[in-house]
């Protein structure tokens, strides 16, 4: 039922509202709204319960295992987000003057972003862009703030392997970029001969994610760096996948000039059922004039603010304040909680826990998309056989996995792997979930073999069954209209 | 292990399986050269007891104060429900809804939210959120661009707020747009109807409409509209959700409404939170959906014929359409929509319209007892909502650094973003405002200034 | 899945653990422990997801329509919640010197005094009791001190009607009384004319609620309590039912004596699965100094603990601080957000929704316990007629309701109603939902005589079936052996 | 209306239903003369808002002094996860579980509790908790008059907290029930074991035995519980859950133990909150469990076999059985219990005894710390845990409160509990204290004995 099918003409609910005691607020009638909004007239007892039940309709890494690869479904630590909604930090009005009031989370903001080049190997880092996607743009922007500078303006193609993630090509026409896709070798890693014949005097540079979303470690890196530098192109690190290396191997250190990260993802903020996420860009010595605004500077008196006054050359700003600031402090809290050796240890146990579970599975007779790889932290199955023997496709596997209490993997990406689960566990996961998952992987994999009308019609105990996806783009419903 | 649940028999047990020796082993494809040897400084790590410490320690030193600052950033009262079911695990710690059936509490929320803004707005469509307010204008801008592809200059009054037009230059120029500035009348802070005559029949693919704008007053929607729409513009509507309680909607400006209507959703319950996480919205007429960027939800029915929630129209999205998509956005601000849907149910049209209407009292109540003060007066004379702008007789920023160490914070200084205004300060006031409080503003206001001119003398 | 089955040996948690830098610590041999306890090892996440999921397994006013008779679910405001939740209070020692780090609760508390004070009509109020069974125990113990002091030690009978709680012949004997039962008659009223046989010098006084037990108000309180008065007893009042009547008759105004109030009913402080709640006693003159202590004075330069040493006569203290003060918070709050007008509407709304969903049911065929009355904010109806003819019982009913998604009422008390339901929908219910489960109702009535093998299995669709009680303690099973 | 769902379409219907006119007729039963005509004084309402500016003035007018106080409440760190689950709607809006199909969450939870809880003391049973640590222990008296017949005189000794022994004179005395003082050795703090030889042979239904006890001194407890069984009496035993991650369980002392363990919850994850809501806990001997008192949680399994959770031996109880119950008590602390099951699922047994750990070496190095000012003496030579009593030479009472103004609560004053003493100081210290808390405590300290030494002479 919806919160407005329970909606009463006249209910009100005034212990939210407030006081009026004077009509004389009233605008100029010209400008005053003449129909009032079709808002829910609720109890709050209502609403409470509305939202609590529909709270329960949901999996959630606080109730599921998640195994979402490139999602980075880790736990999210309830003390980053207590300490995260101190009363301080959530009454602060943004253009509250930082010196008086400000230094607390400017401390913490300034300590991330030196954290965050630390982990990066990267020279400078802002924090301002809100999502992976925009620290994309931001990083592309900067790429091309570059070569603009330098009088470079014929370079107007980005390449992007097709393995990437669609956020990455889409970044490069947002920043006025062409995209040129190159290919994947059988092993997992970037054509190396395609990307020879691919650069040239029209290459801005290369967007890349290592490992890749394939799962896998790209192990010439440094020849793609050189190729691409040669070429007078810039590396561009989607960092999504940062939770494999963690402490291990640094993106400066591997030739990138520019890098992203997923807060929301290595750095352990949640998810929110789609956001927010917090993207702060890295960047080498090249690239540091251009990074977006504001960003947290230091001298004696304390920290404050650096705006376009300081960096001029700045590409600007992404967000009308200084971004998900929220989400930054919970990063910087988790990353005080971890430690330097709590963040090595990520990766370890990403790691492990992954090619754990692919070897599990590999023994239950899944076919791995690269079976002769290590995993990073995350790997590729492909049902493609399964599909073609049972009829039972990966979406059918992922919807059955459903009814057995797990979240299902990211599925049919990256395209190129023909029906794949892409799986991540996770370094929070411990060892009887991840036996668990693979029971009911293998269980999932003898119904398919015996009844796959079951997983046809999965899931069968949740809130609804399979829905129509057809029908909701066909007859678009997406405003009720009672 | 902070968050790692293995014991040593279990990783011996797990690299027995996968027939390792050692962990280490596993990284075996990192070629070696490039491996970190330095750990860096980072710090050691704290339990949460400490860390706990340490934060109480820091958001103690940035205090409390009275806040009297607007400008794009609104302090309300938001109930203790909202976040305390928006935090609730299931909401808080869930991915995007693609796996539909797993995800109905979210998915069902945001359907209800996108029908509060499409009638908040008086649009037929809403997404599923956006970054903020600013960036929500310049995909808003994108769009239009895309939709009206007679041009890429987009007027963009001075009136609209200095950061948004910033972002929005920094997220579109790239991509050849560029943004043309229409002027404002200094005296009554709005945009002269007239003045659009110049610009009449001109090569733009949009106009942008703030209601209220940057400095709380109240701009001639209604005839910017229909101008834009006689002149083959598309009209982008920029709002404060609040605000629509009492104000007509950008739906109904000028007869048939704007194309797009935009704006930033921290007055819907987001605390101020230093600047984030917000959520931007965006609405747009029906004919225009498939050039929306962002996620959309629709309802559907299952295999039993139930109705059922999924995310739509995807293939605007880059995991579907890559370099083709509508936008590069992906994660998006769910969990403060979620937040918003419980707000606005909480509070109701009525509820709402009071916001409205106590914010809109409080500040009418201030400006007359702050004009009362000697040498503060009004800047405009113009209808206006929440937020107005006082001329001072004395410069802005030593008065406000003063009042700060008083732990009140008088306003937002003009004079960087309108150095032509003079010494212009912009005040606010919400609900959360009390006539005391706004008694002390005053007391403490009116010292500051009479000091501040006598020292000058 | 129990957490101890998720533990591993060796499993540690070290964010919530402190730091140990020095071994120095131990405590001699002799008094130390030899082996750890039976405590889970198990990650912080495994925890939260462990008891977020067992959470989900209740039904709760947040999430389900509870009408429990005589327990008064009612809305809990959250503001009450997070108001008392701050660190402020948190914070606060028991002991912290009241004048520097008190004034602020005491405040409260002392303004909690006067409003329950003028909404029950008595002269004192003492906040400590921690329950309603501990406020019944502190009031009783005022009567016996009251008849003590006046050498009036015969007084050793306690009358109560037979339609009592529980709690009320339990008190009585707690305090060393003897119980001397009073039958009811057929209208639900106390039998008079027994009462007047009962009486008499070895009478202490009588423990009623009123509305009763029984749904129905005492029409003839005043001769009652002229009865006891007369017999040189006191009038206990049982405040159970206090929201059938708030701001409409007050029991001090009835001729009571001494009352507790439950706050976590009338009060909507949460009933948290079980407790904690809090049972404020109140006073007439004659009992004015046995109040229990600590209670909260107030002086020119502030408010101040009274304790023995300021009431000597006090029956003394029934916990080693003063009572459930979060729960007093919540209370105190929650009247403030009602004002005066509130606390009326509350009875008029509550009995409002109990004569409607009264009638509703007499409509749809149920046989009410007393139909020529009104109903307070509770009522009866018999599922006698039913059993018989169906052989679905009461408790059929009951576990049947809860596949409808409804808290059954509560069941097969009072006692003297055969297979009886007591129905309390209270005030923060709306009509609709009062509507659905009237239709439930006669859904359930409908099946019970078509398909009452429905109602035995009930229910089906919970995490788990119909429980087997008897096993529970035949083969008693309180402690997990592993 | 706050709370109120009603609009007035909906009165009008549902009046026509009943048949009435006006609400209200619904109350014709109440005799008129009875109906208060007179509402009081009582405040208007306030909107959640206001309200809440009132309460945060007050939270924040009673301060957060740093807090070197125990005596029965100690503030210990509580993992942010605790209570963001404990106050889950689903927990702490659920009535008592009644209902065992609809309430599992709860009754799966308590019978985890139940297992830690006699697992922490050495016990074989446990109940579901009671009000408090007081409370629980006069429940202890009585189940003890109830099991050993032979008697109604308690042996209770000084050293037990004064409250206790005050809320147990409360609640037994009126049964007939007489605690005897067992006195304690003013040097040493604690029952010397010599000193039970008058008591042998005694006309005693139990021996109370608190470890450690007020003081923090540990109690001779072997010896104790040994002398009990020996002089057929039983043995309660009142102990610290924290304290029980290191020393040895009442389930244990003397060889087979005491028959009934029981004590204050509080550490185990609650706030200090003034002193409530806090909850006792009780445990027993497998052979007593039918004169326990509060409820029980019990496995089973369902109608497929399936394990489930069921209150359970609820004929001790008073709906079932009334005037004949074990207690009276109903509504007892649940929510707490929840926070506690967590609190101890997050410690671990590893953790918990690093929180005792951790305590008690604080505790010593506050110790070394401040016996090395003039005038400041330790009072006892004993084993102690995590509070100790220190001897003074100027007075308590003018030290602390001068101390209390500087925002430091240095301690329990023993003056009026134990005037024997003279004028001793009971300090305790927790994990939540660090170096530095300690270093500031002793310069304050320091310098405020000095000065009171030097103001009286
Ligand atoms: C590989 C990769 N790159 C980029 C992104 C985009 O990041 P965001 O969703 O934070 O915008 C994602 C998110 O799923 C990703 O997995
Ligand atoms: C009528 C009545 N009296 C007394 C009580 C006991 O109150 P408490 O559970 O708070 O101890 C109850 C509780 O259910 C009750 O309903």
């Amino acid at each position: 039922m919806l919160i407005f099918e329970q909606s009463r003409s006249g209910r009100t609910n005034p212990t939210q509202a407030p006081r009026i005691d004077e009509a004389r607020h009233a605008v100029p009638q010209r400008f005053r709204r003449r129909q009032r909004p079709l808002l829910p007239e609720v109890s709050e007892m209502q609403a409470v319960r509305h939202y609590t039940r529909l709270s329960q309709q949901n999996y959630s890494i606080d109730t599921h295992f998640y195994p979402l690869g490139s999602c980075t479904m880790k736990y999210n630590p309830r003390g980053c987000h207590a300490l995260a909604a101190l009363p301080g930090f959530l009454g602060r009005h943004p253009h509250a003057p930082e010196q008086t009031h400000g230094q607390g989370v400017l401390a913490c903001l300034f300590e991330l972003q030196e954290i965050l080049k630390q982990v990066t190997g990267m020279r400078g880092v802002s924090l301002t862009p809100m999502a992976g996607a925009q620290g994309e743009f931001a990083g592309v922007a900067m790429i091309r703030a570059y070569h603009r500078e330098r009088g470079d303006g014929e370079r107007r193609e980005l390449l992007v392997p097709d393995a990437a993630h669609g956020t990455n090509p889409a970044t490069a026409i947002m920043c006025g970029y062409d995209v040129r896709e190159i290919p994947t070798d059988s092993a997992g890693d970037v054509d190396i001969e395609a990307l020879r014949r691919s650069v040239g005097p029209r290459t801005a540079g290369i967007m890349l994610t290592n490992p890749s979303t394939l799962g896998v470690f790209e192990r010439r890196i440094r020849e793609i760096a050189d190729i691409i530098h040669s070429a007078g192109g810039l590396l561009y690190y989607d960092g999504a996948n940062l939770n494999a290396i963690l402490g291990k191997v640094r993106p400066g250190d591997m030739g990138f000039d520019v890098i992203h990260l997923n807060l929301h993802k290595t750095f352990a903020t949640p998810h929110g059922g789609g956001g927010p996420g917090a993207g702060p860009v890295g960047v080498g010595e090249r690239l540091l004039p251009f990074l977006p605004v504001p960003m947290v500077g230091r001298k004696e008196e304390g920290y404050y603010w650096l705006t376009e006054q300081e960096r001029p050359r700045s590409i600007g700003r992404l967000s009308a304040h200084m971004g998900n600031v929220g989400i930054l402090l919970r990063a910087y809290i988790y990353t005080r909680m971890l430690g330097a050796e709590g963040m090595e240890r990520i990766a370890e146990f990403a790691t492990l826990n992954a090619n754990y579970l692919m070897v599990r599975l590999a023994q239950s007779g899944f076919e791995m998309a690269f079976p002769e790889r290590l995993a990073s932290h995350e790997f590729i199955l492909t049902l493609k056989r399964e599909a073609k023997q049972t009829g039972a496709n990966a979406m059918d596997f992922a919807k059955r996995l459903l009814d057995y209490g797990y979240h299902a993997p990211t599925i049919y990406f990256p395209l190129l792997v023909p029906e794949c689960f892409l799986i991540e566990p996770t370094e929070t996961e411990d060892k009887a979930t991840l036996d668990r998952f693979a029971e009911a992987m293998s269980a999932v994999l003898c119904e398919a073999r015996t009844s796959p009308e079951l997983l046809k019609q999965a899931p069968c105990t949740l809130p609804v069954k399979r829905l129509d996806d057809v029908k909701a783009v066909r007859e678009l419903d997406v405003v009720w209209k009672g | 292990m902070p968050f790692i649940p293995h014991t040593a028999d279990e990783i011996r047990e797990m690299l027995a399986v996968i027939g390792v020796q050692e962990v280490e082993e596993l990284f075996a494809e990192i070629p070696s050269a490039l491996r970190s040897r330095d750990r860096g400084e980072l710090p050691p790590a704290l339990n949460e007891m400490e860390i706990g410490r340490l934060m109480r320690e820091r958001a103690s030193q940035d205090g409390q104060p009275l806040c009297f600052i607007g400008a794009g950033a609104y302090e309300h009262h938001i109930p203790a429900a909202v976040w305390e079911i928006a935090a609730r695990g299931e909401f808080y710690s869930a991915y995007t809804p693609y796996q539909a059936e797993a995800s109905q509490g979210t998915l069902q929320l945001l359907y209800e939210f996108q029908t509060m803004m499409a009638s908040l707005t008086g649009m037929d469509i809403s997404n599923a959120s956006l970054y903020d307010g600013a960036s929500a204008l310049a995909e808003a801008v994108l769009m239009a661009v895309r939709i009206n592809r007679k041009s890429k200059r987009i007027l963009v009054p001075a009136t609209l707020h200095p950061a948004y037009r910033q972002v929005v230059h920094t997220i579109v120029h790239n991509q050849g747009i560029e943004l043309v500035e229409l002027p404002y009348c200094t005296d009554c802070g709005h945009i002269v109807p007239d003045s659009l005559q110049r610009f009449s029949g001109g090569d733009f693919a949009a106009l942008v409409i703030p209601q209220p704008n940057f400095f709380g007053v109240l701009e001639e929607v209604d005839t910017l509209a229909e101008w834009a729409r006689a002149n083959d513009m598309l009209a982008i509507g920029v709002v404060n959700p609040t605000a629509l309680a009492l104000l007509s909607p950008p739906g109904e400006w000028g007869g048939p409404g704007v194309d797009i209507a935009c704006g930033e959703g921290q007055p819907l319950g987001m605390p101020l939170a230093s600047g984030g996480p917000y959520f931007g919205f965006l609405c747009c007429r029906q004919s225009h959906v498939r050039q929306m960027p962002g996620r959309i939800v629709g309802r559907t029915v299952d295999s039993d014929g139930k109705p059922g929630y999924t995310l739509t129209l995807q293939a605007r999205e880059q995991h579907i359409r890559r370099s083709k998509a509508t936008s590069n956005i992906c994660t998006n601000q769910g969990l403060m929509t979620t937040a918003a849907t419980i707000y606005m149910a909480l509070l109701g049209p009525a509820g709402l319209e009071r916001v409205a209407g106590r914010c809109h009292l409080a500040t009418r109540r201030l400006l007359e007892r702050l004009t009362a003060i000697e040498g503060v007066k009004p800047l405009f004379d113009r209808p206006f909502f929440h937020e107005v702008v006082l001329a001072l007789d004395v410069p802005v920023q030593p008065l406000l650094d003063r009042l700060a160490r008083q732990q009140l914070l008088a306003g937002f200084n003009l004079q960087k973003d309108y150095p032509e205004l003079g010494s212009a300060l912009m005040v606010c006031c919400t609900e959360t405002k009390s006539d005391a409080d706004l008694e002390q503003f005053a007391t403490l206001f009116g010292a500051a200034v009479d000091d501040l001119r006598r020292s000058r003398c």
